[in-house]
């Protein structure tokens, strides 16, 4: 698989089709797997692909790595996961479709940190999004590996679910102390806005300050302001692709207000974001006869 | 305890609006101890707090030599800019400082001074102007080149019909190409140009420059043009700030910290220097 | 805590209305000399359409013990669609606030238009009543210190 | 070398006898699966099996937010308080070597030329014991920057696990030796040799020549190198790496409140924020993410050792764990290493 791809790449490249390749090279001790961008075909070799791949490198593809696009038309190595990304940005018309070349790599699944693998990929060290992943074998330009055969569960499964339901259950009180705990060892960092490919605002409403409407300070009320407003933005955007609650310092589970919201977004509207690039995001459109018995 | 983020509280006592957004206060502290033994250089700033907005960076535009209160000139750009300039005459502001370096006006003795400022750069050229008025006698000639985009962005109006009176200094005022109206007297060109006209005898002479970052690079070529070297050319760099003092790690040029090293330096310093601006 | 003893806590809630009808609605209110509880603080915007989240955050983050916000019926925008998109941000944004434990009776939706004075007025009576039952935010505002 | 024993199970009464006098007792914990500095209580609070922990203990001594002054606004003018901070007594059981050796370098940055009080008066009050590693990870790099894993500078009190799983003692400062001899009763006497677990072998990362690194940045034509572009291309510009750091100081001064009152506050920033060091006129002088991550570079490896004559960069590998594209500092040495 990793040879098809090396080839695809060179091939590319060589031809000059692409200017750059987005794709996974090891570090230095092979034990983590890192964003690399080869330009030149004699460093396809450079490339790998393996259940280590966790990043979700459409990030790159972003206007805020303006040196990145400054090289010239990109291919990107892409899981099914990571398409889904794609083609949200797609429909936000932050990228043109014939501007980029997707190389969709065939996945049975990452790690959910790579801290944890230890040579094979166990049900156990997956993410959520993988047990309940429906494009292991992606739509793309090129797709490199075989077909794999999974389906899906039909409702969604695994570790972030049982939790949104086992919240959803709970009371207000609990609901609140539990995410006050967790909110509480937000550093600012903002490593879950920068990891995430769909936060690609210019200056992101943490930054603005006339006024300042969300508070720099890391302390609740900052963060809870924070927190519940970068959820707020990736309604109905967010594809799980689970980059932000990885990239998170302080372990705090961002996926469950993430997926809660999806879920509600589903719900409510119909939409799962991330499956069709010609559709609108669902919070720029509405229905008439949208639910209203909230309303007095 | 001692806290170096603590700042003074000062009144505004007067409120000059020197061009659109562009306003000039003049502050004197509240405490009548800070008030007597407050003293600083030309070329040196101060942290301005508009409370609840937060803390901004500019020199300070008075002349050490003006005794019982500072003035800072500034425009309406951001955060606390903005609050600043909702504030009126008899309110409350903090200031922190002086701190950096400042101009070495004293090494200056016995030699000529030429001037050049653009737009909003005049503040700190400002502080050096009446410094040297002041000590007038201590100098040769003393030239000042000022341009602005128009003749409504010229800041201290008043002050320039003052200095053009003057017979001991020689003033040039310029208004970019197009901002010019029908009455104004001064000439039209970008200051670099202006300056080449005007041109000034390298010998014996120090040049002051303060604008636009566009603006010092062409004036020290024109300056280097007349003959001036990068030694005999002072300069003042301007970064964000937030301390003031050495720790919060935004102003520096590579190694060089201006909120301690800085502001002001030579042209040849700067060249030295990482290319971080 | 102590210190809100029943009956004395008056609760502050903080109206995000639009400017077209339901700030036209109040307005009739007053003008019509309708008495009604003076709790609320009426914020007056373009269009519900308007209202971002952070909005209603920020309220809270200020003290406010509840929060209303009101528009024109569905239909009835002065920008055309500004409530639709609207309403779809609420339906979000509540989800959201109640699945991070904050208790839906402090923030109320509605619809009134420029001719329902009487609504208005039942409408802040109520949410009134029923935010004073809940008592001060707490948890809110325990995040001040 | 003192002939003092810490027995484990004297911790718990240690952190009784500092608890009731007011102090505070922070150690490694876990917290959301992974290992931090956090006060803890009790002893059963405190893990033993770690390689360092996520945070570094600067929050302790230079807190994330901290108010640096009140004022209230009314009719007559501003009412400005400084804050006066009188710091409990801190100890910070099981630093690391690497991380005991961040104080001086934070102390030479907030003492170089104003004092900041703050830092100190909390630093003053901070003993720290550090447990030297028996462990390292692939990420850990102490040796390549000239410390070692038992290294004592920085450290009050340095402690050796011994093979009984209790600590060999060994008081490195006065403040160290103080607290030793305050808490007789529980540091106890230790009649022979302890034999002490090996100590981590943690090899200097062939290629890295930090010599090489310093002097190849003095020069201010590297600065222009495409060489930086290159390697911090995948940057994401988050703070991840800065606020894990133990050494990164860099902080913002902001107001909060309302218009009639409120705080100045002193907040943690990063130096790879686009908006750290943008003008209000637009103007940025690092305006691209390669320039920020350079500067980062810099700071450690040229800023503090030559302008604060510290320890910029300590090896503790924290920066590498923590970021979220495994940008690797070491392989950036590596590359300035073998530049021409």
């Amino acid at each position: 698989m990793e040879n098809t791809l090396r080839q695809k790449a060179k091939e590319l490249l060589e031809k000059g089709e692409v200017k750059v390749v987005i794709g996974y090279g090891w570090n230095k001790q092979k034990t983590h797997t890192t964003p690399v961008f080869i330009t030149k075909p004699g460093d396809a070799g450079k490339l790998v692909f393996n259940p280590l791949c966790v990043n979700n490198l459409s990030l790159y593809l972003t206007k805020k790595f303006s040196d990145i696009k400054a090289l010239g038309k990109p291919a990107i190595v892409a899981k099914g996961c990571d398409i889904k990304t794609i083609a949200v940005l797609i429909s936000e018309s932050q990228i043109k479709r014939e501007d980029i070349v997707i190389i969709g790599m065939t996945c049975n699944g990452v790690v959910y940190k790579q801290e944890l693998w230890k040579g094979e990929l166990k049900p156990e060290i997956m993410p959520t999004k993988c047990h309940n992943c429906d494009v292991r074998n992606p739509l793309a330009d090129f797709v490199i590996g075989e077909k794999i055969d999974f389906k899906a569960p039909d409702e969604p499964t695994g570790m972030v679910f049982d939790k949104i339901k086992g919240l959803d259950k709970s009371s207000n009180t609990e609901r609140w102390d539990f995410w006050f705990e967790h909110f509480s060892r937000c550093t600012k960092c903002y490593a879950c806005r920068q990891i995430c490919p769909l936060c690609y605002c210019e200056r992101c409403i943490a930054e603005k300050n006339m006024p300042q409407w969300i508070e720099t300070s890391a302390h609740q009320r900052g963060n809870i302001a924070w927190n519940l407003k970068r959820a707020m933005d990736l309604a109905g955007r967010c594809t799980f692709c689970g980059e932000c609650e990885r990239a998170c310092p302080a372990n705090i589970p961002l996926n469950l207000v993430n997926q809660k919201l999806a879920l509600v977004v589903k719900d409510a509207f119909g939409h799962k974001a991330g499956y069709d690039e010609k559709v609108h995001p669902p919070m720029i459109v509405f229905n008439m006869e949208d639910e209203e018995d909230f309303i007095k | 305890m001692n806290n170096i983020y603590l700042p003074y509280l000062a009144t505004i006592e007067d409120i000059c609006e020197e061009a659109p957004d562009v306003k000039t206060f003049r502050l004197v502290f509240k405490d009548p101890k800070v008030r007597d033994t407050f003293d600083f250089k030309a070329g040196q700033f101060g942290l301005y707090s508009a409370f609840g907005a937060g803390e901004s960076t500019f020199c300070i535009a008075s002349s050490p030599t003006q005794k019982g209160y500072i003035q800072c000139t500034f425009r309406k750009g951001g955060r606390v800019t903005g609050a600043l300039s909702d504030l009126g005459i008899g309110d409350t502001m903090g200031f922190r400082g002086p701190y950096g370096n400042w101009f070495p006006i004293d090494e200056w003795k016995g030699k000529n001074i030429v001037l050049i400022a653009g737009g909003i750069g005049l503040p700190p050229v400002r502080s050096v102007i009446w410094n040297c008025i002041d000590r007038r006698k201590d100098f040769g000639d003393i030239t000042i080149v000022y341009g602005a985009k128009t003749v409504a962005d010229l800041v201290y109006k008043n002050e320039l019909a003052e200095w053009s009176k003057m017979s001991d200094i020689k003033l040039v005022q310029a208004v970019d190409p197009g901002g010019e109206t029908p009455e104004w007297k001064g000439k039209v060109g970008f200051v670099p140009t202006v300056l080449e006209q005007a041109a000034p005898s390298p010998n014996n002479s120090v040049a002051v420059t303060c604008g636009p970052p566009i603006m010092i690079k062409f004036v020290l070529q024109a300056l280097n043009k007349l003959g001036f070297s990068d030694e005999q050319v002072y300069t003042t760099l301007e970064n964000k700030m937030k301390c003031g003092v050495g720790k919060c790690g935004r102003c520096n040029v590579g190694d060089i910290y201006i909120c301690k090293e800085g502001p002001v330096y030579t042209a040849a310093e700067v060249k030295r220097m990482y290319n971080d601006f | 805590m102590t210190e809100y003893g029943h009956g004395s806590f008056e609760p502050k809630i903080i109206a995000f209305v639009c400017n077209w009808c339901t700030y036209a609605g109040a307005d009739l209110a007053g003008t019509s000399r309708m008495e009604y509880k003076p709790n609320v603080r009426i914020i007056k915007l373009p269009c519900t359409g308007r209202i971002d989240p952070l909005f209603i955050i920020k309220a809270f983050e200020k003290g406010a013990d509840g929060v209303l916000i009101s528009g024109c019926h569905p239909g009835d925008c002065h920008y055309t669609t500004g409530n639709y998109h609207a309403r779809r941000r609420w339906i979000a944004f509540k989800s959201l606030l109640e699945f991070t434990g904050i208790d839906m009776k402090r923030l109320h939706f509605s619809w009134v238009s420029a001719s329902e004075a009487i609504k208005w007025v039942d409408l802040v009576n109520n949410i009134t009543d029923e935010v004073k039952k809940l008592g001060p935010f707490v948890e809110y505002k325990g995040l001040n210190e | 070398m003192s002939n003092k024993l810490l027995k484990k199970e004297n911790l718990g009464k240690l952190i009784d006898a500092l608890t009731s006098e007011g102090s505070i007792f922070v150690a490694p914990k876990m917290d959301a699966q992974q290992v931090v500095y956090a006060p803890v209580i009790n002893a059963e609070e405190i893990v033993f099996d770690y390689i360092v922990p996520v945070n570094s203990f600067k929050k302790f001594l230079f807190p994330q937010t901290e108010p640096i002054a009140e004022f209230n606004i009314n009719k007559e003018g501003v009412v400005l308080k400084g804050i006066e901070i009188e710091p409990k007594e801190i100890i910070i059981f099981g630093s690391r070597p690497c991380d005991a050796i961040c104080c001086s370098s934070l102390r030479s940055v907030f003492n170089w030329d104003f004092k900041d009080e703050f830092y100190n008066r909390r630093e003053d009050k901070a003993i720290v014991i550090t447990v030297a590693c028996t462990k390292a990870d692939d990420s850990c790099f102490c040796t390549t920057v000239n410390l070692t894993p038992d290294s004592p500078n920085g450290s009050d009190i340095l402690l050796r696990e011994t093979t009984d799983g209790d600590y060999a003692v060994e008081t490195i400062t006065d403040k160290g030796k103080k607290f030793v001899e305050r808490f007789a009763n529980i540091f106890s006497l230790n009649s022979q040799v302890p034999s002490h677990k090996p100590i981590a072998d943690v090899k200097p990362i062939a290629g890295i020549d930090v010599k090489k690194v310093k002097e190849y940045l003095k020069d201010t034509q590297h600065y222009e190198n495409p060489l930086w572009a290159e390697l911090a291309r995948k940057c994401i510009g988050c703070g991840a790496c800065t606020f894990a750091c133990p050494t990164c100081h860099c902080f913002d001064i902001v107001d909060e409140g309302s218009a009639y009152q409120g705080k100045r506050i002193k907040n943690w920033d990063a130096c790879q924020f686009e908006f750290f060091t943008l003008h209000t006129s637009g103007h940025n002088p690092r305006d691209t993410q390669y320039k920020r991550w350079r500067n980062r570079f810099m700071c450690k490896f040229n800023f503090y050792p030559n302008k604060f004559s510290s320890r910029g960069c300590v090896g503790c590998g924290r920066c590498i764990r923590v970021c979220p594209v495994r940008l690797d500092i070491t392989e950036v040495m590596e590359k300035v290493s073998n530049q021409p």
